[in-house]
């Protein structure tokens, strides 16, 4: 059951259930996912303990209602998906809209970064309002990063690994693809 | 094609809407139904899209702007993009901007900017076009491109919302902390030096006319009282000594700049020392020439109030 | 084991197991405590229902790290105090920066008690914000005993065992000692 050497194997089991149970105090405790490196660090783990103590809080949480899910900045604890209908019945001030002129900015920033406000503003013909963005920094979705080498050094634009994490990706490459002008035609 | 026609008709009275889509072919037949919009019956609808008065604003605000707007032009008159018919597309889009009355200046900016755009482009096109410079954009070419690449943003903004989301898909597991009394009870004690620290400062308010350093990292008011506290308890102590290694070189400087104030208020004084006295000195020449070097660390400094 | 007439035992069993998750989600979801009537009510629960319902979540519960708390305002779960110093340890920015206007105070309040309010505001020189005397009241660490025996017979001002538990003292002697105040003042 465990390739320890040093350990007898009653030991090992213990102690990566112990260790295994500290992942998951940290993870509920933290305000952000947790990163692997953090986790060894903070309980002192080997990368194969880690890989250990992880898949036994997958197996001890499956008995609950909870899922260790791995995001773009680590490791979160979040409600099983098969409870997210009772979850939007009970609390439905909890399901958050987002409206069309927020997305299509989030989108315009995502698929193009980095971009100034006026490369948003072209894009989308519309004058930017400051509480779209202020709602996307709010969120963390949004940061500014560097300037554009033009008149003014606007600031630049780019996502976040939170904006990642809350639309379940791990990397940019996993954006939705955009579509053809082809797709585009077929839909109009 | 689903969420843009169902947007639509939130927007707009629902008869109206029937009446303005494209593939109802006839749209007298309507007028044979009673109809009645804002409680005003309706008697005949016209070809167009019918707006009930003042309505207008309200239902531009269900576009996301004037490309959007656009957009919803061209498919309405069922035509390919790339083929646009800039002449009665830009007579629309006049037609529904002059409904825009001034009480809606904000949103009516970004729309009269197109609108002014698309007659450019009119009046270009129904101007005698001399040779065109080659380097000179097609302003009609332009603006299909932004349409396109605004068409494609629209489309991956709607792929992007259809995503799981986190907060509206799934949820955060929320749970409490321990209990805080025992939270508290694992908290690390607060220094008692902190109490007297705050005393020296609450006397010694450093004299901010004296150049100070930008970086506060290691703030001056705090460093002048941890050392009037050590040099007011031990009464002398070496300038090394009242260093805190943790601070770094900014602590350093600071701590220096903390010991000239003090020396500046007498509270403060240099023992006189030589290098003969100097303790631990019975080094190899290379020592020596290195505790030369190092007159400021081995300064002793005594407290004289 | 179950007392329904209407279902089987082992109907009633996956239907009490099943309420119990249901019960752990909600109190995963929610932002406050849960009562027991909001949660007999949005899962249509009988008394007797719930009572067994949260008696397995607290036993499914028991193997993992929260527990299953019922406060004032209802259910909540949290993390089990024993990993109270696993969490002191990794996020130890939980320990709040104490301002130096509270400091004075405290200082003032912990060298010359007891004393009123007026007093206070004579060494610090200035009006004692009621912000601040909040604050330490809040955290324990003074109380009022007794009354000066002055004009409008004053509250006087100690510190409690809170204050020296929080500065790591056992007893008031072993506060740093006082530096002559009045020297200082004098020289600078």
């Amino acid at each position: 059951m465990t390739d320890n050497q040093h350990q007898s194997p009653t030991q090992t089991d213990d102690y990566l259930e112990t260790m295994s149970k500290h992942i998951e105090v940290l993870l509920h405790a933290s305000e952000t996912p947790l990163t692997e490196t953090v986790l060894k660090k903070q309980l002192s783990l080997t990368v194969e303990e880690l890989t250990q103590a992880l898949e036994r809080l997958q197996l001890r949480l499956a008995s609950g209602v909870l899922s260790l899910h791995k995001t773009a900045s680590g490791y979160r604890l979040q409600i099983s998906d098969d409870y997210s209908a009772l979850i939007q019945r009970v609390f439905p001030q909890r399901q958050e809209r987002l409206s069309q002129a927020l997305l299509e900015t989030l989108s315009v920033i995502a698929y193009k970064q980095p971009v100034t406000r006026s490369d948003i503003e072209h894009v989308r013909g519309v004058t930017l309002s400051s509480n779209i963005l202020r709602q996307l920094f709010d969120k963390g979705w949004i940061v500014e990063e560097g300037y554009k080498d033009t008149l003014g050094r606007p600031a630049l634009l780019h996502t976040t690994p939170q904006f990642l994490d809350a639309f379940g990706l791990t990397h940019l490459d996993e954006l939705p693809p955009m579509p053809d002008m082809e797709a585009i035609q077929a839909m109009s | 094609m689903q969420t843009s026609t169902t947007k639509q008709s939130a927007a707009l009275d629902k008869a109206a809407l029937s009446a303005s889509t494209p593939d109802k072919k006839d749209s007298t037949a309507i007028s044979q139904i009673p109809l009645r919009i804002y409680q005003t019956p309706v008697q005949h609808l016209p070809d167009d899209l019918y707006v009930p008065p003042g309505a207008f604003a309200i239902w531009l605000e269900q576009f996301a702007g004037p490309l959007d707007f656009l957009l919803y032009l061209v498919k309405k008159n069922n035509v390919d993009l790339t083929q646009m018919p800039i002449l009665p597309i830009t007579e629309q889009y006049l037609a529904y901007i002059s409904e825009l009355d001034t009480e809606h200046f904000e949103l009516a900016g970004d729309y009269l900017l197109m609108a002014s755009t698309l007659i450019a482009i009119k009046s270009e096109l129904l101007l005698p076009t001399p040779e065109v410079p080659s380097d000179e954009r097609d302003p009609k070419a332009e603006l299909i491109e932004r349409l396109e690449e605004y068409a494609q943003i629209k489309a991956v903004s709607q792929r992007l919302d259809n995503l799981v989301r986190l907060e509206r898909d799934v949820f955060l597991a929320m749970v409490s902390m321990p209990s805080t009394e025992v939270m508290s009870a694992e908290l690390p004690s607060y220094s008692p030096n902190l109490l007297i620290d705050s005393l020296f400062k609450m006397q010694l308010q450093p004299d901010y006319q004296m150049h100070t350093i930008k970086v506060d990292t290691v703030p001056l008011s705090d460093r002048i009282a941890s050392i009037s506290r050590q040099l007011s308890t031990d009464g002398a102590r070496s300038f090394y000594e009242l260093l805190d290694n943790n601070q770094g070189k900014i602590g350093v400087v600071v701590s220096f700049v903390a010991v000239l104030e003090l020396i500046k208020r007498q509270l403060v004084g240099v023992v006189n020392t030589d290098l003969e006295s100097r303790p631990n000195d019975a080094g190899t020449d290379a020592d020596k020439g290195a505790a030369e070097n190092d007159h400021i660390g081995q300064l002793t400094l005594q407290w004289l109030a």
